[in-house]
């Protein structure tokens, strides 16, 4: 397996405060990783020093490449962004926030329609509506089928399973792997739900005030005591 | 009697049913779950309760008088304080200065100084008193929920309206939330009327849930029978409980 | 208290420095000065407003019309005393501010300050229409006009008395309820805060305090108020000025008012590309240049020089 | 690089609020019943949608770069009024009116496109005011810019539909109006189908609500906001060419009136909406050119800004956000 | 000895004088004046001085804006110590520096306005004083005029609603005198309308034949193509401040008929053959090429404020001389205020000043003039001279 994405050293910093002071990373391509990490680890920044919504130093690389560019540039290599706080495009409709999760692209999106549709549902029934007007749950919904839209190489998703009802957390994390496993899409995932997350991803890394604390095949970090103890409660 | 109950409350958008002949009862010194799939209408059952909506038919009752004709700004001032899902902060103010503002109904004739003392006081009950003098802006998601719970308290509420604290944290976190929230309601003799859909932190920590779905009453109870109630698992747990191994 | 200590020592040296000031300054240079005392005042008001409530105007100019038309009327019609006059026009341009605030309430952003700037528009053309009491297009003038000295003194006092209020007003709970308000109209009303309330107060402050700026600025025109003073343009000027000086924070107001009371008279003497357009060109560049360079005014370059200096 | 997206299912919007249509068609079968009664109430009428359409042709340019940035341009009068001055020049060294009119609409593009980088995308973001400020010092920039260069004195340039009149019964009607109206017209329905059908249209307001979620979903938003800045300083510039003819002299303050009026007619269409723009600038030319004859005296010149304004702030307060403006709600 | 020193901007070899001018904004076509005074003023200074004393012109740009007027004028007074204010331009600017200036006793002289104010309020303002012939005066003389020789008029009548055109529309009316019942409607407009038809329809609704317009130069045009475009042909009649020769074409190559308006003039047309000859044509043209050849253009577009400016100056420099070898501020008030048929080369031949103690209006005569040719046109005067204060 070849590297999709590489961090190396990874510093970001908002202003004068330093966020992430040196992350290493690394996403092999068709592979889900899942971050864990504290409130306030760094978790959210390492994937906006990916999508360059932060200031960033170190070397990451893509595909190969070292990524360059506003976050504009990364979108068209390939990378959805799920941020936290969702970044719905409130004034505008549900149809257009999905027109413009497909942004990118060009020809034909009416199959991309249908398939976020057959994910969601309710979606076709909402598509008129102001989607800042949605509930806390669609709003992330909406935002997981905006990226969906994209058809993106690299999945970046931060908390997905925030404000879903437990029902949903499975249903979008069951999307997440028949994505991964039919059309072959790369997930980086930060979530709080350790326990589904760990056993979605093949490897996992725990951030601690901006470094990486652990790292590994899911199923060994399962088993570490710490994780166990902070992230899984058993 | 119940401190506050909602009386065959509907609420419709277009054609969305948000709210539909929903009653629900908070009884003083409880905590009340109150959960349900995404879209059921519990963050609008929140801002109908503090007047952000206004109700189309129905009553909501407070201490036995009804407040439907009380303006918004004058519910914190009876005693019913709550937080955001999506957290509605004072982005340019400091956490210390959204906290104060939180204590605007109870500063009028206070020394700034008590207030000031009071505030940072409640931050430290919330276990942020370190980031007072940052600004809001930029805090980890799960600080934030904590600054607008210590901005709703400070205002000295009966009632807390809490929706989805436990966004953004994790298991040791969370852990943490629950013996908070207990804390309130025996120590303090605090109401809560909860909505979360991390199910460990709702089934241990409430006395009463009540479920919604499509803005309507599925079930309510207590947390052990309404976890056992079908309807309840085909529409909104899934069949096993997350999070509870 | 002592976190205000430096602020305190910085205003009580501006105070002994405009006091002594004058003696240093040709009777012209004193004119001049005390317009920046009244571009101060004017500034302050809009700052209460658009800083710390949000709700942007670009019509102060037309309650700076209501404070001039006082000032020239009472005196002209009743021989008031000047010094007199000034708290009248506080109360009259709070009251037509509070007036203008409630219909505001319905509006917001672009919206509200479009608005305001109808409110510009108009009002200066008000004395046309009613000529025979206002004096119409040639303007109506005060029975007295004042030296420059008596100028720097009333505008400095004025002025400082300005600030002190305003400090006063936005230091505590009210000042917090005003930000509360711009950062979020929901969480402040669900922590209590009754929009109608403050919003429509933040108005009357503001609107008051351009009416007193609008009293000394007739005075500094000779006691001549006339409908051409008070056009679009001042308000834009003192929308300029607060922006230079920096929205939300008091701390810049005087160099804001500096730049707008002194530029135009220093361009003019810029011999930037030979003639006489050099003074529009030099002030359009200046205002577009303080923006860029400062974008949270100068106000905001206080924070930055403490970082600075927590640094060093 | 403008992909129509007629292929995608399209957004069925709510029709704007019905009682708004209700309300215009009644004014349209009052107008014309009047006109048709009365003479000198039929020119009053005509001549006000001559005017009024001049209006609303500013007014377009006012409300593409409030779709793109969120922001009123003070300047776009003023860059109007320049971009006039560049045809005049023009037509001076010899160019015909039309070569000269496409010309300068190339020139304008350009000019748009350079002031946004230079001026405007240092503040960008920052601010909604920093950035009105910002068109307030290019007002006075451009403005003393012109007058340097062409002083301000007044200028004749020939009218691009002629001197014309046409009658029809008693009401003349000139041909430049009717050339007028139709460069208009086809003005807005441009301005529409580009925020309608097109990708970009649908970026640019992505760009200006959510600079950085719409970065995020690959929208280059500075790209972006420069084109709208030059596709506004084209529009401005068809404004001010058909402002030109119907002022009759060409000088430096040639806009300031109009950009009154523009901005009255963009909040009154509700700033977001191209036809209502156009219908708002028609309606305030009709208002104002009827209020006086019909108000009983009171209402004389001095009057008319005060009185046009304040019928517009009681719409705005029946309708907050204009005749076709949509309200966006805020939910917590 | 010492008189000078006691003088402000008196020196043994200058005098210092200064005013404000529009320079820029909307106003700004008037900056010839001041350009064509300070030629006129080099044009002295080559030829001695007076009394040996070189003058020397400051001008400041106010843009019109009398909130700008004000610290401009403090500036000259108390920075530049001028001597005197002279020819500072505009009805508003001028009165928010009146009370200032006679306060200070600093002369406010030969400014260019033609509001009435500056003559009649000599008493209580004695240190003003103006030049060219007052609005009321011009709009009286073509009441006389009507009243005369257009027995059976109907007049309408279209004046901006401020002092200016009020005063044009007051001193009509007193010229028509007990024709004034013959007005069948007067319109006003306010400078930010952009269109008139309104009131060009009003007034040809009313029955009109005849059209008075004191209006600023946009709208006199926007108006005379206005009554043109509805298919209204009365005799039309224009006040004289926006009858320059280049507004007249705008108007003709929009389409207006212009040929046959009147308006009225007090000095002399260089560009007319008919008046080639006169003393002060040939001083203007020679004043303008040597000192400030920029002008040419102007002067030769037949521009009267070039004209103006050189008559302004002249009367200056007539009052200095006459204020004596060490003129003082009331030396100069004296002389401007004494003057007896002084006959400057640049008024119309035949027109001549007259002020005394009482009298404050220097220029009181003027002659009418009317368009012919369209737009490649040029005003001819017919008729007598009419004195506009009697
Ligand atoms: N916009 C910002 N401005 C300033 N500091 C910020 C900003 N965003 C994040 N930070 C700081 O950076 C650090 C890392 O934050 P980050 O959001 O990456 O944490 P996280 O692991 O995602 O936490 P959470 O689980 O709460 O989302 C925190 O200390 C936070 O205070
Ligand atoms: N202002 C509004 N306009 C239109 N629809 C609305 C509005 N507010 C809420 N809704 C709709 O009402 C329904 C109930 O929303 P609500 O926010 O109460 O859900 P919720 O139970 O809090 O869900 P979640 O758990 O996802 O937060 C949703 O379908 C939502 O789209
Ligand atoms: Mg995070
Ligand atoms: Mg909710």
């Amino acid at each position: 397996m070849t590297a999709l994405l590489e961090l190396r050293d990874v510093h970001a910093r908002y202003g004068p405060v330093n966020a992430l002071h040196g992350v290493s990373l690394t996403v092999d391509e068709g592979e889900i990783v899942a971050v864990l990490g504290a409130n306030g680890a760094g978790k959210t920044t390492t994937l906006r020093a990916i999508s360059h919504t932060v200031h960033r130093d170190g070397e990451i690389r893509f595909a190969g490449n070292a990524l360059r560019g506003g976050p504009e540039a990364v979108a068209r290599l390939g990378v959805a962004h799920v941020p936290e706080g969702r970044g719905t495009f409130s004034e505008l409709t549900v149809w257009e926030n999905l027109r413009l999760g497909a942004y990118t692209r060009r020809g034909n999106l009416k199959d991309d329609f249908a398939r976020v549709g057959s994910y969601f549902p309710w979606l076709e029934d909402r598509r008129h509506q102001q989607a800042g007007t949605l509930s806390g749950g669609e709003q992330q919904m909406l935002a997981l089928a905006r990226a969906f839209m994209q058809r993106p190489r690299l999945l970046m998703l931060d908390e997905p399973s925030l404000g879903l009802a437990p029902l949903l957390v499975t249903e979008v994390f069951r999307i997440v792997q028949e994505l991964n496993e039919n059309e072959g899409v790369t997930v980086l995932v930060v979530e709080q739900n350790a326990h589904i997350a760990l056993q979605l991803a093949q490897t996992a890394y725990v951030l601690e005030v901006g470094r990486v604390a652990l790292s590994g095949p899911s199923a060994d970090l399962q088993q570490h005591e710490s994780v166990r103890r902070s992230y899984l409660g058993y | 009697m119940a401190l506050l109950s909602l009386q065959n409350a509907t609420l419709r958008f277009g054609g969305i049913v948000a709210l539909d002949d929903v009653s629900l009862a908070v009884e003083p010194g409880t905590i009340a779950g109150l959960i349900g799939p995404n879209g059921a209408g519990k963050t609008t059952a929140f801002n109908v309760i503090t007047r952000l909506y206004r109700l189309e038919s129905g009553d909501v009752t407070f201490d036995g008088r009804s407040i439907l004709r009380t303006p918004p700004s004058r519910i914190v001032r009876l005693g019913i304080a709550r937080t955001f899902q999506n957290v509605e902060l004072f982005p340019t103010m400091t956490v210390l200065e959204n906290v104060l503002v939180g204590a605007h109904t109870t500063s009028l004739f206070e020394r700034e100084a008590n207030v000031r003392r009071s505030a940072l006081e409640t931050l430290d009950l919330v276990g942020i008193g370190n980031v007072a003098h940052l600004p809001a802006a930029g805090l980890p998601f799960g600080t934030m929920k904590r600054v607008e719970m210590a901005r709703a308290l400070v205002s000295k509420p009966r009632l807390l309206l809490l929706d989805e604290p436990a966004g953004g944290l994790n298991h040791e976190e969370v852990e943490e939330l629950a013996l908070f929230l207990r804390r309130l309601r025996d120590e303090l003799k605090l109401s809560v009327l909860l909505v979360e859909h991390h199910m460990n932190l709702v089934m241990r920590v409430s006395d009463h849930v009540h479920v919604l779905n499509f803005g309507r009453t599925i079930a309510s109870g207590p947390p052990a029978e309404v976890q056992r109630d079908p309807k309840v698992i085909e529409a909104y747990l899934g069949g096993e409980l997350e999070g509870a191994a | 208290m002592r976190r205000n200590a430096p602020a305190l020592v910085a205003v009580a040296v501006a105070a002994l420095f405009f006091a002594l000031l004058p003696f240093g300054l040709s009777d012209y240079h004193r004119g001049l000065a005390a317009s920046v005392a009244v571009y101060l005042i004017a500034i302050l008001g809009l700052n209460v407003l658009t800083g710390y409530t949000g709700q942007i105007s670009i019509g102060h100019g037309a309650f700076m019309a209501i404070g001039g038309y006082t000032t020239a009327i009472m005196s002209h019609y009743h021989n008031t005393n000047l010094i007199l006059t000034l708290p009248l026009a506080f109360v009259i341009t709070f009251g037509c501010g509070v007036l203008v605030g409630l219909p505001a309430l319905r509006l917001s952003g672009v919206y509200l300050a479009l608005a305001t700037f109808a409110l510009a528009v108009s009002i200066p053309q008000l004395p046309l229409k009613f000529s025979k009491f206002t004096g119409g297009s040639a303007g109506i003038s005060a029975s007295k006009s004042v030296s420059n000295s008596w100028l720097y003194g009333v505008s400095w006092s004025t002025a400082a008395i300005a600030f002190l209020f305003t400090w006063l007003v936005l230091r505590g709970r009210t000042g917090r309820a005003f930000r509360a308000i711009r950062d979020s109209e929901v969480a402040a009303t669900s922590s209590g805060v009754t929009l109608a309330i403050y919003k429509t107060l933040a108005f009357g402050v503001s609107a008051a305090l351009a009416g007193v700026a609008g009293s000394l600025f007739v005075l500094a025109t000779n006691g001549f108020a006339q409908p051409n003073e008070f056009s679009v343009t001042l308000s834009l000027k003192i929308l300029v000025g607060a922006a230079v000086a920096g929205l939300g924070s008091l701390w810049g107001v005087l160099l804001g008012a500096a730049f707008i009371a002194l530029l135009p008279t220093l361009s003019a003497s810029a011999p930037l590309i030979g003639s006489a357009h050099g003074q529009d060109v030099v002030f359009g560049l200046f205002v577009i240049v303080v923006m860029i360079l400062l974008p949270t005014g100068v106000a905001g370059l206080i924070p930055r020089l403490r970082r600075l200096r927590v640094k060093a | 690089m403008v992909e129509l997206a007629r292929k995608l299912p399209l957004p069925q919007r709510r029709f704007p609020a019905s009682p708004v249509l209700l309300l215009l068609a009644a004014a349209c079968i009052f107008l014309t019943v009047e006109s048709l009664r009365s003479t000198i109430f039929a020119q009053l009428t005509v001549a006000g949608v001559a005017t009024g359409v001049v209006y609303g042709s500013l007014a377009l340019a006012l409300v593409l770069i409030y779709r793109a940035t969120e922001v009123i341009n003070f300047a776009q009068g003023e860059m109007a009024m320049a971009m006039v001055y560049v045809a005049y020049q023009l037509t001076l060294w010899g160019l015909a009116y039309w070569e000269a009119f496409f010309l300068t609409l190339a020139i304008a593009f350009v000019f748009g496109v350079v002031t946004q980088r230079v001026f405007i995308r240092p503040v960008q973001g920052r601010s909604v005011i920093a950035v009105v400020i910002v068109t307030v010092g290019l007002f006075i920039l451009i403005d003393g810019l012109v007058e340097w260069k062409w002083s301000a004195n007044q200028r004749f340039m020939q009218a691009p539909f002629g001197n014309k009149i046409y009658h029809l019964g008693n009401v003349p009607i000139a041909r430049q109006d009717l050339g007028t109206i139709v460069i208009t017209l086809i003005s807005v329905s441009a301005l529409w189908a580009f925020f309608r059908f097109t990708k970009l249209g649908l970026g640019m307001r992505a760009g200006a609500l959510r600079p950085a979620a719409a970065r995020l979903v690959g929208v280059r938003t500075n790209a972006l906001l420069a084109v709208g800045w030059g596709l506004a300083a084209v529009l401005g510039a068809v404004a001010g060419l058909m402002t030109e003819p119907a002022e009759y002299v060409l000088q430096p303050t040639l806009m300031q009136p109009v950009l009154l009026y523009a901005f009255a007619a963009a909040v009154l269409g509700g700033l977001e909406s191209p036809g209502g723009a156009l219908v708002g600038g028609i309606a305030l030319g009709i208002f104002l050119n009827l209020l006086p004859s019909h108000s009983w005296g009171f209402v004389t010149s001095a009057l008319e800004l005060p009185v046009a304004f304040a019928a517009l702030l009681v719409v705005l307060l029946i309708k907050p956000t204009g005749l076709f403006g949509h309200r966006t709600v805020r939910k917590v | 000895f010492g008189a000078h020193r006691a003088t402000p901007g008196v020196t043994s070899t200058t005098i210092t004088i200064g005013g404000t001018f529009p320079l820029t904004g909307v106003a700004s076509l008037y900056k010839t004046i001041p350009a064509a005074e300070g030629a006129y003023f080099a044009y002295v200074n080559a030829h001695g001085g007076v009394n040996g004393r070189t003058i020397n012109f400051k001008v400041l740009d106010d843009a019109y804006d009398p909130s700008k007027t004000v610290p401009l004028t403090q500036q000259l007074v108390e920075q530049d110590g001028i001597f005197a204010d002279f020819g500072s331009l505009g009805t508003a600017p001028n009165l928010s520096i009146w009370s200032y200036l006679n306060q200070h006793k600093v002369p406010q002289v030969l400014i260019a306005t033609g509001d009435s104010y500056w003559g009649f309020s000599a008493k209580k303002y004695p240190w003003t004083i103006g030049y060219q012939p007052d609005y009321p005066g011009e709009g009286k003389v073509y009441g006389k005029y009507i009243a005369a020789n257009m027995p059976n008029a109907k007049i309408g009548v279209l004046y901006q609603n401020d002092a200016f055109g009020k005063n044009y529309f007051a001193g009509l009316r007193v010229g028509l005198g007990a024709k004034k019942s013959q007005i069948v409607s007067s319109q006003s407009y306010d400078p930010t309308q952009t269109s008139l038809v309104q009131q060009i329809l009003a007034l040809k609704a009313a029955g009109a034949d005849t059209f008075a317009i004191f209006a600023l130069p946009s709208q006199a045009i926007t108006a005379l193509v206005t009554a043109t475009k509805v298919g209204w042909t009365p005799t039309t009649f224009l006040g004289n401040v926006s009858a320059d020769p280049v507004f007249m074409k705008i108007a003709a190559q929009n389409g207006a008929n212009v040929d046959g308006v009147i308006s009225t003039s007090y000095l002399v047309d260089p560009t007319l053959a008919s008046q080639a000859n006169l003393p002060g044509v040939a001083l203007a043209k020679s004043i303008i090429s040597t000192y400030a050849p920029p002008l040419l253009p102007s002067l030769n577009a037949a521009d009267a404020n070039v004209v103006y400016g050189l008559g302004a100056a002249w009367t200056f420099v007539y009052a200095l001389k006459k204020a004596g070898k060490n003129p003082t501020r009331a030396g100069l008030m004296k002389a401007l205020k004494s003057m007896k048929n002084v006959k400057d080369p640049f008024l119309y031949p035949g027109i001549t000043m007259n002020t005394s103690a009482k009298d404050n209006f220097p220029t009181e005569q003027e002659i009418l003039v009317k368009w012919a040719g369209g737009a490649t046109g040029d005003w001819a005067a017919f008729g007598k001279l009419y004195n506009n204060v009697r």
